[in-house]
């Protein structure tokens, strides 16, 4: 019998402050990171305080660790918060589904995130950066608030070092800082504003619900990308990550199991419930 | 990411005698989060300081756990030193291990695990401390001052010297309150107008004091530096920058016989358009619109306006609201006098000779009806007894107020003195309930009444007074010697308590400042800050706050300007960022915080869409006017508001590190 | 079945309130799902006014409705109240969650209600025995406040005396603390947490209510001993010297503690202590946004 | 297994129960208790009230207690050590009957036993599950609220009765349809008489009130549509319809404990509660009650049936009957079946 | 194993260890201004008193929510003590006079629950009475130490 409730303890490895009330929390079991695909989830916990749902924000590929980014916002986030190097993190998973790269090998890939949604993008980018060759032209568009609300900020000179890779990083307007040399712009605007073209490309698009809905639409009417070549993940409330504590699902779906990961063409057949 | 260090002091052998402090180290260490732990003789000492500030430079600490002597002793000296270093000083706590560990407790071993305790308590609640900044906010030099009374002139004139901007508002047409209603003052005997008017003059050509009489305060929003008021300037139907107080208006107005003077308290007549006493301040009528026949007749009369030279009258003026921007506020609207018709059995109202102290006090002054004579109002005699009554409506729980109105024991004797003074060979006789008469010569000077102008005090109440044959028989007892007695006098004073000047309930709940059951506004600290209301910025002077006399007052007037000129010494107000802070998105405006917050501190908050819609209502907290008790914070049922530095989730903390 | 006079009068009421605009939504009961059960019913239309009646097994607190969004919503809303429901719009307007300009209480005579547990099993008799016990101690027959009454039709309930309303208290505040301890243990092990008796409280209006905070965790989340008792003794902490003893509390509560037994008590004592009684009058003050400096001191040293 | 069939006495029945007692079985029935009449242990067969149609509770408590202990944690410093919360209900409901339940009832395990079995295996629900052994009554009249017939069931189907009793001329057949039916009576075998299929009265033929198909396909269709905001208006979203349900099953998960141990539990959710679903940025999916109920519908009738190609729901109508506002399922699952 | 039993092992296993009544738990939520300094001065006067007491420092008696004393009846406390500044003396005015009427309503209520009313105290000190301080911390504690065995509190797992 096995109680699939029952985490595992991983070791914090290192932790990096990314905005004021966000942070990337890298862990190791046994030393390496855990079997998992992009786009999955799983359930971390500081034991005492309650789980959190949280994606992978680290590329499988980097054997070593694995990762996810999360803003303190409630009980169990404020509790992960409090943790320091060396302390242990409950954690259960991978969950879910995952990006399917057998469909993005070979075409031109559009990353979009949105503030904290970038943390799964960050997942499925970095693992196509990983095997760089295997993909067409990569275009990153990253925005957040304020200069001060952008995550990974220290790599994102790393990302530009990839050979045909373009990396455009944007604030809202207003949250710009005298010396800020990027874009200002809202995330949609800024996008539809790139040459991109929506043949032979896969979009991946993650953030705030008002972000996505303007992006899938640009995308979509202006540049002509096809329903199912644009993807992006969903964050309805889950508890349990297995399908039974009810919560996540949507119309049929249940997005801790069928998702977080959808096709815009998948989502347009459910209901609006999320 | 918790990075605390713990310091455990030993205060020499004062903890460290008692509380096994390696221990506490030791228990310190083991705790998640906790990054250093140390040990040291004395903490606030400048090496204890150092090795505090070095390690938190070291160890980059986001929290400070002193294990120490009590908070009220050096919390302070610690937050400096952290703030020195760039943490937030509310990031130090503070476990109480001497004044409640080893100086109270004997066996070391309990003690030790009691300093554990504290020390894990104050660990996980400085690991739930949030920065708080210190609220600073700006302030508007410029005060206003309500009523202008003595106290009030007093306040005036001090803020004014020293240098800032005050607006007086004065209800009446002139300046001077009850003070200037007096004759001659105890204990000293100087004659009030003399003392008072060149006060008053002084105040009006004060370049720094804007006077504004025959007003009122209609509304007051914002908060300490930042009152918004408005004032409204009752129609005088006379410009005031062009009268000269000629007198030609009041004496042409034909209503001499029909109005009762306010100022000479029903002894007197004025007229329709009137000063309330030769040296008002501003010496410029006013028109009573309720009985000038111009209003009443339909326009007919104008003999006013006919006779003033300078054609200053004019009919049309309106009421003015003026807005004015001030930091603070003085509220000084003093008092009135009880009705005493309850006493109908001392025939006040029926007797024309049964007169209140302040009517006495009328008949006293030169100035007076009675141009100082002392005169019966029945008949214009000269009275040759006195009955003075003392404690009527005060200290009479069942028929009065149980307060001691203060003033009435030492104005009964300067009465009766005076009375002495003025008629030869009269006969005083006061009844009294005690003597109060504890200021720097006031037991002298009630003694001189007794010894030295012969007034015979009896003990005890007045039960009844009736007219007979041109007489006041007055009947009491005397329990002194346990006699009934009955005198025949030509005239009774009554001394009538003190009650707060009426409309005072609602000037507090405009101004949003506490008042007792009778309207006395209270004070912030009945001891410790006597001058303040119990909302920022807003401080109390004269009778408003309570029965006292003119010394009084004029110290509560000074105290009051000290504290504004405190107050306007910096040009912001820093108050302790341990404040509270409504959660918006679950609060549901029930404002029952609002309810309990003695500070006024909470006010209704809307919060609207982009389009200007409505969205909700909510609590917000006025930063300059928490203090930061949290009572609102019990009061809120679903748990919206939370008060910085107590939080209820650190406070929860610490019961969990006690679970057992 | 026949409309009645009663439902008659109420149906005009409401049906000149739409029409003429001056509510946009009336709430009161319709027939419900058998012969013995009346349910809410919202109506917007004037022409659906018939839909309205009353009787005696119009049970439910109508004012609960007023805490919800959806039906803030209408802005101006009427409603049909009894004597106990009419005391919670009172409430409600004393603590600023209706004002009083948009509620047109249509007030009820009302003379019981049968309970539930009994009308489903076919009781129609309003008597002493049937109805509810906040019927047999009910001082607000005809509403303290309303904007239209309705006079019943129903004869006046006779009161032998032989049925004593909330005698549990009694009972209860005669035992020793262990007694009192095992029989509420007894009931709060019940307790599954449903919070039905929050949801149908018409005074529990928070949008967030204690038990969902969880920074910090005021009541244990656990449906065991200590969770239950935790949120049984907060529930009843926030509605002492509130709740105006509807009782749907413990209509609703799936598993039959007796929640009125605390609401009745904490109600009791909080008018001997500071003599106030909830939801009679909408300009007096809350019990607990004011004090007295006289107030009971007894219990502290 | 094949089903058996026997025939008991009411006499042998009340000795079959009070035998089982005293071989210290935990035996689960109706009972009047609290003004009412619940599902709980009795002592004697006297004490279990087998005329009533249901209690008021289903007996789900035993299959998925209220609250649950999932593991245990305590930490010594800087260490974690987790316990399983398994190993507690290892055997559990062993020796416990449910008795006198009716098939309703009985009908809801095998249903919710999907959900906890469709991907990954719940072995907290399975333990429980598997051990329990429930002994149902057959209906002779179901009331108003009941609609079993148009749940796929009927007053006196057996579906997940490990023994079905159906009572004839004061006697009573029963219908053994497990082999965990069997081991319970084996013991007591003598006190019944084995009996063939032809023998048990056969069932009446139950009508339907309407198509619960035709319900689902007005909700494959339906989404938005005024009926759910309007109908459930008068919701007051207490949860009562979910909580007393014999097959909603959602739960939530909490840590409860102090800084030196505590547990982390399952405790029953409603999806009739604003915040079930609230997200943490304060975005909420279902916004109104209107919202949440049609989620209650949908689950039971569309969703649930997609998945398992069964419905959630056993047509108990409990959730009707104690509703504090009267809103009838089987009201509301008959409109829509017509508007579909 | 029966459910039921299964049952009591589980809280068998969380259960925590029961201070023996010897030597009870008390938490005493005090105010800064009057009681906390009371305490200080019965700790500069080297006044003794029982060790059983845990103090929690809030800034005013209108800050201290009835329901701390369940968190602290919660996580194992066998006496709660509440002490503010006597009426009249509130640092903030009136935040004593509120809480006294929630106090007194809400200790009803857990008196009416079952609650041992021996195990909860409310005190006034004074920042001037470190004796009174004092003797009410013994008192309260012999009290408690002398209550029978099993604790009545309906907050704990029995
Ligand atoms: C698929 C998916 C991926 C996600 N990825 C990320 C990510 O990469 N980064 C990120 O920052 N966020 C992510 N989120 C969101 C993240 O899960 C939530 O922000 C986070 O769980 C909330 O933090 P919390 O648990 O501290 O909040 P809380 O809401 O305080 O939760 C604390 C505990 O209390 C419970 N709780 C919360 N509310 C209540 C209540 N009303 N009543 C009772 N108990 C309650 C919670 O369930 C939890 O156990 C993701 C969500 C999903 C579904
Ligand atoms: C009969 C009698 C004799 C006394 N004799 C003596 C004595 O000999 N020696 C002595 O020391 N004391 C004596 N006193 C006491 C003395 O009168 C007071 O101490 C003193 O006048 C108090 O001054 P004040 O400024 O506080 O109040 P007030 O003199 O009452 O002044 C208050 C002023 O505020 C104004 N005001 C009120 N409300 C408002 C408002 N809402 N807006 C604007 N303005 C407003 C009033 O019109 C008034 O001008 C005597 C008192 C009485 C009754
Ligand atoms: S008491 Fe709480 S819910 Fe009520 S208005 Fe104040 S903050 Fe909001
Ligand atoms: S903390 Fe005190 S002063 Fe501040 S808002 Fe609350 S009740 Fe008012
Ligand atoms: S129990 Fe308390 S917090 Fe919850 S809804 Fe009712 S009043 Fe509000
Ligand atoms: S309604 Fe009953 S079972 Fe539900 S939470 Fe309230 S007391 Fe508990
Ligand atoms: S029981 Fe009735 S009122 Fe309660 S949530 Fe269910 S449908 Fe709504
Ligand atoms: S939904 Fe209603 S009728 Fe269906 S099983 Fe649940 S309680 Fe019974």
């Amino acid at each position: 019998m096995e109680n699939i409730y029952l985490p595992k303890l991983a070791e914090i490895k290192e932790i990096i402050q990314e905005t004021a009330d966000t942070k990337t929390i890298r862990l190791t079991i046994d030393g390496g990171s855990i079997d998992f695909l992009p786009g999955q989830f799983g359930e971390f916990s500081f034991i005492g305080e309650g789980e959190s749902t949280f994606g992978f924000s680290s590329s499988p590929l980097r054997k070593e660790y694995f990762e996810f980014s999360f803003r303190s916002s409630g009980r169990a986030t404020t509790g992960i918060n409090s943790l320091n190097q060396g302390d242990k993190i409950a954690f259960r998973g991978p969950y879910g589904n995952y990006f399917d790269t057998s469909k993005m090998k070979g075409k031109d890939l559009v990353f979009v995130g949105g503030g904290i949604g970038m943390a799964p993008v960050k997942s499925i980018m970095e693992y196509c950066l990983d095997e760089r060759d295997d993909y067409g032209k990569i275009t990153i568009l990253y925005g957040a608030r304020s200069v001060g609300d952008l995550l990974y900020k220290g790599i994102f000179d790393e990302w530009k070092k990839y050979k045909n890779t373009e990396v455009i990083i944007t604030v809202d307007p207003g949250g710009e800082t005298p010396d800020w040399t990027g874009k200002v712009g809202f995330v949609p605007t800024v996008l539809e504003q790139l040459p991109l073209k929506g043949e032979n490309s896969v979009a991946i698009v993650c953030g705030p619900p008002i972000m996505i809905k303007f992006a899938l639409k640009s995308l979509e009417e202006k540049m002509g990308f096809d329903k199912s070549n644009i993807i992006t993940t969903l964050e309805n409330r889950m508890k349990c990550g297995l399908g039974k504590c009810g919560r996540c699902n949507v119309g049929s779906v249940y997005v801790c199991k069928d998702g977080p990961v959808f096709t815009a063409k998948e989502l347009e057949s459910l209901p609006n419930d999320f | 990411m918790s990075r605390i260090g713990v310091f455990v002091c030993w205060c020499g052998s004062n903890i460290a005698g008692t509380v096994d402090v390696e221990k506490v180290r030791e228990e310190a260490a083991k705790i998640p989060g906790v990054v250093s732990a140390l040990d040291y003789k004395y903490m606030c000492s400048d090496p204890g300081q150092n090795s505090l500030r070095n390690i938190i430079k070291e160890k980059n600490l986001t929290g400070i756990v002193l294990a120490a002597c009590s908070p009220h002793m050096h919390e302070n000296t610690f937050r400096k030193a952290a703030a020195k270093e760039g943490l937030n000083p509310y990031f130090v706590e503070i476990a109480n291990i001497r004044e409640q560990v080893s100086w109270v407790h004997e066996d070391k071993e309990r003690a030790t695990a009691k300093a554990v305790d504290l020390m894990k308590m104050m660990v996980e609640k400085v690991k739930r401390d949030r920065p708080i900044e210190d609220v600073r906010v700006p302030l508007n030099k410029k005060a206003l001052v309500i009523g202008g009374g003595i106290a009030g002139i007093q306040a005036a004139l001090d803020i004014a010297n020293g240098g800032v901007e005050v607006i007086l508002v004065e209800k009446e047409p002139s300046i001077g309150g009850r003070m200037i209603q007096l004759d001659e003052t105890f204990p000293t005997l100087d004659c009030s107008s003399c003392i008072m008017t060149p006060k008053m003059v002084e105040a009006n050509q004060h370049p720094n004091i804007k006077l504004y009489t025959y007003s009122e305060v209609e509304d007051i929003s914002g908060y300490i530096g930042n009152f918004k008021v408005k004032i409204k300037k009752k129609a005088r139907s006379v410009v005031e920058k062009d009268c000269t107080g000629c007198g030609e208006c009041w004496n042409a107005c034909p209503m001499h016989k029909n109005v009762k003077s306010e100022f000479n308290v029903n002894l007197s007549e004025r007229t329709a358009i009137y000063v309330p006493f030769p040296q008002a301040v501003p010496l410029v009528p006013v028109l009573d619109r309720s009985v000038c026949l111009h209003f009443k007749k339909g326009g007919k009369c104008q003999k006013c306006y006919d006779a003033c030279g300078p054609k200053c009258i004019n009919f049309d003026l309106q009421d003015e609201i003026i807005e004015e921007t001030v930091g603070a506020i003085v509220a000084s609207t003093g008092y009135d006098l009880m009705d005493t018709s309850m006493y109908g059995e001392y025939g006040y109202g029926k007797y024309k000779d049964v007169i209140s102290g302040l009517q006495f006090e009328r008949l006293l002054s030169a100035s007076g009806p009675t141009e100082g004579l002392i005169k019966r109002p029945s008949d214009g005699k000269t009275p040759q007894t006195i009955v003075f009554v003392q404690c009527v409506g005060s200290r009479d729980p069942e028929k009065g107020v149980p307060y001691c109105s203060k003033v009435c024991c030492m104005y009964t004797a300067k009465h009766a003195k005076l009375f002495a003074h003025k008629v030869h060979g009269s006969q005083s006789y006061v009844f009294y309930i005690d003597i109060r008469s504890t200021s720097k010569g006031y037991e002298e000077f009630v003694r001189g009444t007794m010894e030295q102008d012969g007034a015979i005090y009896l003990r005890g109440r007045v039960s009844k007074i009736y007219e007979d044959e041109g007489k006041l028989i007055v009947k009491g007892a005397d329990t002194l010697s346990g006699n009934q007695v009955e005198i025949a006098a030509d005239m009774v004073v009554l001394a009538t308590g003190v009650i707060p000047k009426k409309g005072s309930d609602k000037l507090a709940q405009m101004l949003g400042i506490s008042y007792d059951k009778y309207g006395f506004f209270t004070e912030s600290h009945p001891k410790l800050r006597p001058a303040e209301s119990s909302t920022a910025g807003i401080f109390l002077a004269g009778m408003a706050q309570g029965p006292r006399d003119i010394p009084e007052s004029v110290v509560s007037g000074s105290a009051a300007a000290s504290k504004i000129l405190g107050l306007f010494s910096k040009n912001e107000y820093e108050v302790e960022g341990t404040i509270a802070n409504v959660n918006e998105a679950t609060c549901v405006a029930c404002f029952y915080c609002q309810r309990v917050c003695a500070y006024n501190a909470i006010s209704k908050k809307e919060i609207k869409d982009r389009s200007g819609k409505l969205i909700k209502v909510v609590a917000n907290v006025n930063p300059g006017l928490c203090t930061g008790c949290g009572a609102c914070v019990n009061a809120c049922f679903s748990k919206s508001i939370d008060v910085k530095g107590f939080m209820d989730d650190q406070i929860y903390a610490e019961i969990k590190a006690l679970a057992v | 079945m026949a409309n009645t006079k009663t439902d008659e009068k109420l149906q005009k009421i409401a049906k000149d309130l739409l029409e003429s605009g001056e509510v946009s939504l009336v709430i009161g009961y319709a027939k419900g799902s058998n012969l013995q059960r009346m349910r809410p019913v919202f109506i917007t239309k004037a022409e659906d006014a018939g839909k309205l009646s009353f009787n005696p097994h119009a049970v439910q607190d109508l004012a609960v409705f007023l805490k919800k969004p959806e039906v803030k919503k209408f802005g101006k809303i009427g409603i049909v109240v009894k004597g106990c429901d009419e005391k919670a719009v009172n409430a409600l307007i004393q603590e600023y969650q209706i004002s009083r300009d948009n509620i047109k209480i249509i007030g009820m005579e009302c003379n019981g209600v049968i309970r539930q547990s009994l009308a489903d099993k076919g009781e129609t008799n309003l008597s002493e025995s049937a109805v509810y016990d906040k019927c047999l101690i009910c001082e607000e027959h005809i509403p303290v406040l309303y904007d239209f009454l309705i006079e019943s039709e129903e004869p006046k309930l006779v009161l032998s005396g032989n049925v004593k309303p909330y005698s549990g208290i009694e009972k209860l505040e005669s035992m020793s603390a262990e007694e009192k301890n095992a029989f509420w243990a007894k009931e709060f092990d019940k307790c599954i947490k449903c919070y039905a008796c929050r949801q149908a409280c018409p005074l529990c209006y928070c949008s967030r209510c204690i038990v969902e905070k969880n920074m910090p965790q005021w009541i244990d989340t656990n449906s065991e001993e200590t969770g239950n008792a935790q949120w049984n003794l907060i529930r009843a902490y926030h509605l002492s010297g509130r709740c105006i003893g509807c009782g749907e509390c413990e209509r609703a509560c799936p598993v039959n503690i007796p929640l009125m037994l605390i609401n009745e008590k904490m109600a009791k004592d909080v008018y001997n202590m500071f003599g106030y009684k909830s939801g009679l009058d909408i300009n007096a003050k809350p019990v607990f946004g004011v004090f007295s400096e006289s107030d009971f001191n007894d219990f502290i040293k | 297994m094949e089903e058996k069939y026997f025939e008991i006495s009411a006499e042998n029945l009340k000795k079959f129960v009070d035998s089982i007692i005293a071989d210290n079985f935990e035996v689960i029935a109706p009972t009047d208790k609290d003004g009412g009449t619940f599902y709980g242990k009795i002592s004697r067969f006297e004490e279990a009230n087998l005329d009533i149609l249901l209690p008021k509770m289903s007996y789900k408590e035993y299959l998925l207690p209220k609250t649950e202990t999932l593991l245990e944690y305590s930490f010594s410093g800087v260490d974690t050590e987790i316990k399983d919360g398994l190993e507690a209900v290892a055997g559990a409901n062993e020796k416990r009957v449910i008795f006198g339940g009716r098939p309703c009832d009985a009908g809801a395990g095998p249903i919710m036993e999907k959900v906890f079995n469709w991907d990954y295996k719940d072995e907290f629900f399975n333990e429980r599950f598997k051990n329990l052994t429930i002994v149902s009554i057959a209906c002779e009249k179901p009331d108003n609220y009941c609609f079993c017939t148009e749940m796929q069931l009927s007053p006196e189907s057996s579906y997940g009765s490990d023994i079905l009793l159906k009572k004839a001329e004061g006697k009573y057949f029963a219908v053994v349809t497990s082999e965990k039916g069997l081991n319970l009576i084996e013991p007591y075998i003598n006190l019944f008489k084995e009996t063939a299929k032809a023998q048990v009265p056969a069932d009446k033929d139950w009508k339907k009130l309407f198509e619960i198909e035709r319900t689902k396909s007005f909700l494959d269709k339906n989404f938005e549509h005024n009926y759910f905001q309007d109908r459930f208006l008068s919701c007051i979203g207490c949860g009562v319809c979910t909580y007393t349900c014999p097959t909603c099953h959602c739960f939530d998960i909490q840590d409860e404990g102090n800084l030196k141990e505590g547990r982390r539990i399952r405790n029953w959710d409603s999806c009739q509660f604003g915040v079930f679903t609230l997200h943490t940025s304060g975005h909420n999916p279902r916004v109104t009650q209107g919202d949440r109920y049609r989620q209650r519908l949908m689950h039971k009738f569309k969703i649930y049936s997609e998945k398992f190609d069964k419905y959630l729901c056993v047509g108990c109508g409990r959730c009707s009957r104690n509703c504090p506002e009267d809103i009838d399922i089987k009201e509301v699952a008959k409109d829509l079946a017509d508007m579909a | 194993m029966e459910d039921k039993d299964v049952k009591k092992e589980e809280h068998k296993g969380r259960k925590h260890v029961e201070d023996s009544q010897g030597d009870p738990r008390i938490i005493a939520f005090v105010c800064n201004w009057c009681t906390y300094s009371g305490a200080d001065l019965a700790g500069t006067s080297r006044m003794k008193y029982s060790d059983n007491v845990r103090v929690i420092k809030l800034p005013c008696t209108g800050r201290i929510d009835p329901l701390f004393i369940v968190e602290a009846f919660k996580k194992g406390a066998k006496g709660v003590l509440v002490s503010g500044c006597h009426p009249g003396d509130c640092h903030y005015t009136s935040g004593n006079y509120h809480s006294r009427r929630k106090y007194a309503t809400f200790r009803d209520l857990l008196g009416y629950l079952g609650v041992d009313l021996d195990r909860v105290e409310f005190s006034w000190v004074s920042a001037s009475e470190g004796n009174k301080w004092v003797s009410i911390i013994n008192e309260f504690t012999d009290k408690i130490k002398s209550l029978p065995g099993k604790s009545t509190d309906i907050f704990t797992k029995k």
